[in-house]
């Protein structure tokens, strides 16, 4: 039962690309020249840096690895803020509490939070989907209300403080602008780790385990060290975004980890389209811009916030970022209409349907 | 849900980041454009931070109150005026109350809205935040609204000034009055586990322990406990009061069920226990509040100062006011009256890095209507305190003045949990 | 002789009190080719999910190659050599057919690695290939598996399970929603799988069942009623009987 | 001992308004396999509503009535607008209600205030019951754990005893099969969408007698509600009836002897019952 008529390229490297996958590149050197650019184009770098700028990025570190835990594991966690905070908290416990210094510190905070992923993976792993919901929800308020009270070790409401960003005589990041492009970098060095991972052997497990487990366990894979690994692994990227977040808000005390901050990176990895990794830095700058203008024409910020987020989540499902595939796909579909009307209806995409297409071309860069 | 897209996600990057920097750019000519707010400018710009989300969302209401008091006094409104020749610009800018809400929004007004002066702002975990936020912008002046955490005005900022009491001092003269006229020797302690709450009952059960009294037992609640029947429980018999160190919701929590679980001691309420704000609420809690001794900033019914009664006057005729001004009122205001003193006194001069209004301000002495305000060596303001019991009269609770304990000074103590004696 | 590829003793298995199997005994030599046919609600299913190891019997023992496996997970039986296709379909959807069996083929192989670009691969890659050619589904890699009609989707269930390299091939119903010609072909490449490859084979098509196995075991309601080869199984009554009153529409 | 019973019992009747509240989530979840995230939110209005009925006709049983009632419908009207669409898609509805819960916290806290506020009730029931061995215990308390057990039993019965209830429960097995003999499955879930969101309601306006309402009290009633099913099996009402007990209890004998972290034991019994029976006390394991 073989077809000899058709002849089969073996490898990846000899299959047909898109346009858009050839040259997307072009537009990620667009998005990262923007980026640099940005300190010297605003006309209030003191504002626009920390309160734009560099909160877009830490939230957006934390919506991404949540973004890639959902769209790679296919679990939703509600916990990424609170490791973030974990992560804060152990830098900010060396730094104050142990008056060490900062290259001490950032390896516990990241390590903490890492170690903090990873506990939450072994008690959250076995459950899926709504489950691990709730329960990444309510892990992150028992930290909540820990950090809240424990004087000890979090100084309790009082939080830890001032946490000083490093001076390291060439690179000082108390400069704002150098601090941004440490920011910047750690986000793009977070963002190209999630990508190589996801396109790794271990990334394409990832997705098969998200898709069917039972057929994962079936084809000899321990479903659960591989959720607990992809798990872990995010709580390393949290933890990253943890540590930025720390030294942008010079202290950390029970805010960070409140439900409110859950609240919003969701709201952020929502907008900007929960199953792009890239998509969340889009829905971080809206969310920073609301946070610091809505208020200017608007009293009920939180219902605006709301609105945007339902109407997102029922028209624009793939958030922000998927709004450009969404058009296409109505245009493309409107265009094979017109260009061959009636012809084969069954084999035309449909608007609902996944674009694992693009995903699949999307890992072969 | 699993929701995909790579190849749309590039160009809305992009556009994105097009759509943001083009946002920065008109913003040029919103806000920055004029320069107005530098020290030779003609205009003084002041940012206030207030609550306006969250549950002390009224802090905003209250603090747009107070400083239209005091702006329409020299002829201005609440978004501006005129001093010395100078125009005051007033910016607002609304927070949730924590301290992330804080920081974000005063970085906003600093830096976006190139303001002089910072007044504000309302919570504790607000103030501790800002203050941090000060010592990194030495040319900035800041006057603190109502955030009132002991250890605000020991950091050693030198441009943030307040000019109310802590809440340690907000206690002065309780713990005598307690020990000495009303005969407590032993007193349970029921307290939210919080900063506000330990410097509170720190500055009590400091003076009632040096007087001579006893601390039968601590309970230190988590925030937003809601059951108390099980700590009301744990009380012991020969208990004399129970100090009720709790605010808000909780406070209202405590007292409701103090009265079904038929607790008939006096109590001693810390400084937001009682406050006009918890009282407004329908919770029913008369019976069990009645007979309460409190102390804090906020004068009860029958203070005689001259200077009172006009600004409550004042007060009531602002849009959304309360029946009576709360205590967010009367600090922001008596802080935001200061700030005016000491730039009528310099006639707006912001020159030299604010040097004369910061001596003017750091030199204030001044009759509010809550008594005299003079400053010490820490910019931390020397204040009356009052004492007050909440009374049944035909039905209705009233807050009477019952002492004031003038010239309270700040400790040096930042409290933190303590068993028994602090 | 080596130890038999499979046995299962006295298997049970209760759901809230209902028992779906009674008692059931099997012995598979290796390399023997067995089916096992029955009407809906034979038990034929809940037999198939107890032998790989989606949930434990209530009773009874199950060996593989002489192990007993009765409380092991899936991944370890699958380890071992057993590998099942699944009666729905559960592939993953969101990729291509190639990326489901470039998957499949990691179940059991490379350990290590696992970091390494899945794209980088170029042996494994030839592999998911040939695996495909064999199935029937060639130069068919790069579609998407919703784009794969069902028949083909099938198929690639197939490739996945070969993918695996088993000593033991248990296929749930794979000529389900088969034509004709389809069928064809699957009899073709199930005669023409190595001799070493056990195969256990759940099907309602008695065409097939008969046609591929060698030995033929027969279920109604819970219980192995019947045992035999093709031709045996063919001319029984007692099966006649069971398929006419059953509600299988491939009678024999 | 006689403190040990006294926690103990605060423990009970405490977790009887948790069992209010999680029953309704504890249903949903059963026939739908979706989490409203705006339980919580539900839990308050309730209260709210029950608050400004009681006030305006004296009558505390009506305000009960009537914010169940009202709330039942406008959860009727989220599902039927917002959650009907996709409800097979659990996290999508658990998102979508979240964004319902941050709209509604918003405006509740715009229409209602900040300051802490009370359902009255009559004085006649604000005394203290004589208790053998307990001295006097506050009778209202007494009284809400009487209600609490009360819907626990009706609403056992009429999952067990009743037609409805059968098709429910049928659901909670396989809704597929539900919809395969004839039922009309849409209106089996709306109307438990329904009966989920007034026992929400209904819950807010006795949590809102006990203790005073306030925003914020939306977050923590959902958290708790969401530890009470998980803890308890999701799904179960009498599930929902033990880990209302366990998480009411725990939180009391914690505020005793270890306050500072009462919050965290309360929480940490979740973990530990995780741990231990993933899927809660009386959840069935799911087939996959």
């Amino acid at each position: 039962m073989t077809a000899p008529e058709t002849l089969v390229t073996p490898t990846a490297t000899g299959r047909s690309r898109s346009l858009w996958a050839r040259y997307s590149w072009i537009g990620w050197v667009v998005v990262l020249g923007l980026a640099l650019l940005f300190p010297y184009v605003v006309d209030r770098p003191r504002f626009w840096l920390p309160n734009i700028g560099v909160r877009s990025l830490w939230l957006g570190i934390i919506a991404m690895s949540l973004v890639f835990l959902n769209r790679y594991v296919g679990l939703l966690s509600l916990a990424q803020v609170t490791i973030a905070g974990i992560s804060a908290y152990g830098v900010g416990y060396v730094m104050v509490t142990l008056d060490q210094p900062f290259f001490i510190a950032i390896p516990v905070g990241i390590t903490a939070g890492t170690v903090a992923g990873f506990l939450v993976a072994l008690i959250a792993a076995r459950t899926k989907a709504i489950y691990f919901l709730m329960i990444t929800l309510a892990l992150g308020q028992v930290f909540y209300s820990y950090a809240s009270q424990a004087i000890e070790v979090t100084n309790a409401r009082r939080g830890l403080a001032p946490i000083k960003k490093p001076d390291l005589e060439i690179i000082n990041l108390n400069d704002i602008t150098t601090f941004y492009f440490a920011a910047l970098l750690a986000a793009v060095i977070c963002f190209l780790l999630c990508r190589y991972v996801a396109a790794s052997t271990f990334g394409m497990a990832l997705q098969g385990i998200r898709d069917s487990p039972e057929r994962m366990a079936a084809l000899g894979y321990k479903v659960n060290r591989y959720r607990i690994a992809a798990i872990t692994f995010s709580a390393f990227i949290a933890s990253i975004g943890g540590v930025v977040l720390v030294f942008d808000r010079a202290q950390i005390d029970p805010d960070v980890v409140s439900l409110g901050s859950t609240l919003d990176v969701l709201v952020v990895a929502v907008i900007g389209g929960i199953g792009s990794l890239g998509g969340v830095f889009i829905g971080a700058i809206i969310l920073t811009l609301l946070d610091n203008f809505a208020q200017d024409f608007t009293d009920r910020y939180m219902t605006l916030t709301g609105i945007v987020f339902i109407l997102v989540l029922l028209f624009a499902p793939a958030g922000i970022a998927g709004i450009g595939a969404q058009v296409k796909r109505a245009f493309d579909r409107r265009r094979k209409n017109a260009s061959d009307p009636g012809d084969d209806p069954q084999q035309e995409p449909t608007a609902t349907q996944p674009t694992g297409e693009a995903i699949t071309k999307g890992k072969q860069q | 849900m699993m929701l995909n897209n790579w190849k749309g996600l590039v160009p809305t990057l992009a556009v994105g980041a097009v759509v943001v920097l083009g946002v920065t750019g008109c913003s040029t000519g919103g806000s920055g454009g004029d320069g107005g707010g530098d020290a030779g400018g003609d205009t003084i710009k002041i940012g206030v931070l207030a609550t306006s989300e969250g549950n002390l969302a009224f802090g905003m209401g209250e603090a747009k109150a107070a400083i239209a008091v005091a702006m329409e006094a020299i002829g201005g409104t609440v978004d501006g005026g005129e001093i010395g020749g100078k125009s005051i610009e007033i910016i607002y800018a609304g927070t949730d109350g924590t301290s992330g809400s804080a920081q974000t929004q005063v970085k906003k007004l600093v830096e976006n809205d190139d303001v002089d002066i910072v007044f504000g702002p309302v919570s504790g975990d607000e103030g501790e935040a800002v203050v941090q936020y000060a010592l990194t912008v030495p040319e900035v002046t800041f006057v603190n609204g109502s955030a009132s955490p002991v250890g605000m005005t020991l950091e050693g900022a030198e441009n943030f000034f307040r000019f109310h009491g802590d809440s340690a001092m907000w206690m002065g003269g309780l713990g005598d009055y307690a020990y000495d006229e009303k005969g407590y020797k032993k007193i349970y302690s029921i307290a939210e586990d919080y900063s506000f709450p330990y410097d509170n009952a720190g500055g009590f059960f400091s003076e009632f322990c040096a007087a001579g009294g006893e601390v039968n037992g601590n309970s230190w609640v988590p925030v937003g406990t809601t059951d108390y029947a099980t700590i009301i429980a744990q009380i012991p018999a020969d208990t004399d009061a129970v100090y009720v160190g709790l605010g808000g919701a909780d406070a209202a929590s405590f007292l409701s069920q103090a009265v079904t679980n038929g607790v008939d001691l006096p109590l001693v309420g810390g400084s937001i226990a009682v406050d006009t704000t918890a009282l407004s609420g329908d919770a029913n809690i008369a019976s069990a509040a009645v007979g309460t001794i409190t102390g804090g900033p906020v004068p009860g019914a029958g203070y005689d100062n001259p200077e009172w009664q006009p600004f409550v006057d004042a007060y009531v005729t602002q849009p959304d006011a309360f029946p009576s001004p709360s205590i967010f009122s009367i600090l922001y205001y008596n802080s935001f009256q200061s700030l005016v003193l000491g730039l009528q006194e310099v006639d707006g001069d912001l020159s030299d890095g604010h040097a004369g209004l910061r001596d003017a301000l750091g030199s204030l002495d001044w009759n509010s209507p809550t008594g005299q305000i003079s400053m010490d060596e820490n910019r931390q303001a020397i204040v009356d305190n009052f004492l007050i019991e909440v009374l049944d009269e035909g039905g209705t609770l009233v807050q009477k003045n019952i002492s004031e304990a003038s010239g309270v000074t700040q400790g040096t103590t930042v409290y933190d949990r303590f068993e028994g004696c602090p | 002789m080596a130890d038999p590829a499979l046995v299962v003793r006295d298997v049970s298995k209760s759901f809230g009190g209902v028992k779906a199997i009674r008692d059931v005994s099997l012995e598979i030599a290796a390399g023997e080719r067995i089916s096992v046919i029955g009407t809906n609600g034979a038990g034929k299913s809940t037999l198939f999910n107890a032998i790989a190891g989606v949930f434990p019997p209530t009773t009874g023992s199950i060996h593989l190659f002489g192990e007993d496996v009765t409380r092991l997970p899936t991944a370890t039986r699958a380890q071992r050599g057993l590998a099942r296709t699944f009666q729905t379909s559960r592939l993953f959807e969101q990729l291509s057919a190639a990326d489901n069996v470039f998957i499949a083929l990691g179940g059991n192989e490379f350990r290590g690695g696992l970091l390494r670009p899945a794209r980088s691969n170029p042996k494994r890659w030839e592999r998911v290939e040939r695996l495909l050619e064999r199935v029937g589904l060639p130069g068919r890699g790069e579609q998407l598996v919703a784009d794969l009609s069902h028949g083909e989707q099938r198929q690639l269930e197939l490739a996945m399970a070969l993918a695996l390299q088993p000593k033991l091939l248990m296929l749930d119903e794979p000529a389900a929603g088969f034509s004709p010609a389809e069928r064809g072909h699957l009899i073709t490449l199930l005669r023409e799988l190595p001799q070493e490859i056990t195969l256990l084979l759940i099907e309602h098509d008695m065409d097939i069942a008969l046609a591929v196995a060698s030995r033929v075991v027969v279920m109604h309601d819970g219980e192995k009623i019947l045992e035999g080869t093709p031709a045996e199984i063919r001319n029984s009554a007692r099966v006649r009987e069971i398929y006419l009153g059953g509600s299988i529409d491939h009678a024999a | 001992m006689d403190q040990f019973l006294l926690i103990a019992l605060n423990g009970l009747t405490l977790a009887a308004v948790y069992f209010l509240v999680a029953s309704g989530l504890t249903l949903i979840f059963g026939l739908m396999r979706v989490i409203t995230m705006a339980h919580g939110t539900s839990y308050l209005l309730g209260g709210y509503i029950g608050y400004v009925i009681a006030r305006e006709t004296g009558n505390w049983l009506l305000g009960a009535l009537g914010a169940a009632i009202a709330v039942g419908v406008l959860g009727l009207i989220i599902h039927q607008v917002l959650i009907r669409r996709f409800q097979d898609d659990d996290m999508r509805v658990a998102l979508v209600t979240l964004g319902v819960s941050l709209i509604g916290t918003d405006l509740m806290l715009a229409v209602f205030g900040g300051t802490a506020t009370q359902v009255a009730i009559p004085a006649a029931f604000q005394v203290g019951l004589p208790l053998p061995g307990l001295g006097s215990y506050p009778l209202i308390r007494l009284l809400i754990l009487l209600v609490a057990v009360l819907v626990g039993v009706g609403l056992t019965l009429f999952i067990n005893k009743t037609r409805y209830g059968s098709i429910v429960r049928a659901g909670v097995d396989d809704s597929q099969m539900t919809s395969a003999t004839g039922v009309n499955v849409r209106v089996v879930f709306a109307s438990i969408f329904f009966l989920g969101s007034a026992l929400a309601g209904f819950a807010g306006v006795v949590g809102g007698t006990l203790f005073p309402l306030l925003p914020g009290q939306d977050g923590s009633y959902l958290l708790f509600s969401l530890v009470v099913v998980i803890v308890g099996g999701m799904g179960s009402v009498p599930g929902a009836a033990i880990g209302a007990a366990l998480v009411g209890i725990v939180s009391q004998f914690a505020l005793v002897y270890a306050p500072t972290y009462s919050l965290v034991l309360t929480f940490a019994l979740m973990v530990v019952v995780l741990a231990i029976r993933p899927q809660g006390i009386l959840g069935r394991r799911s087939a996959t």
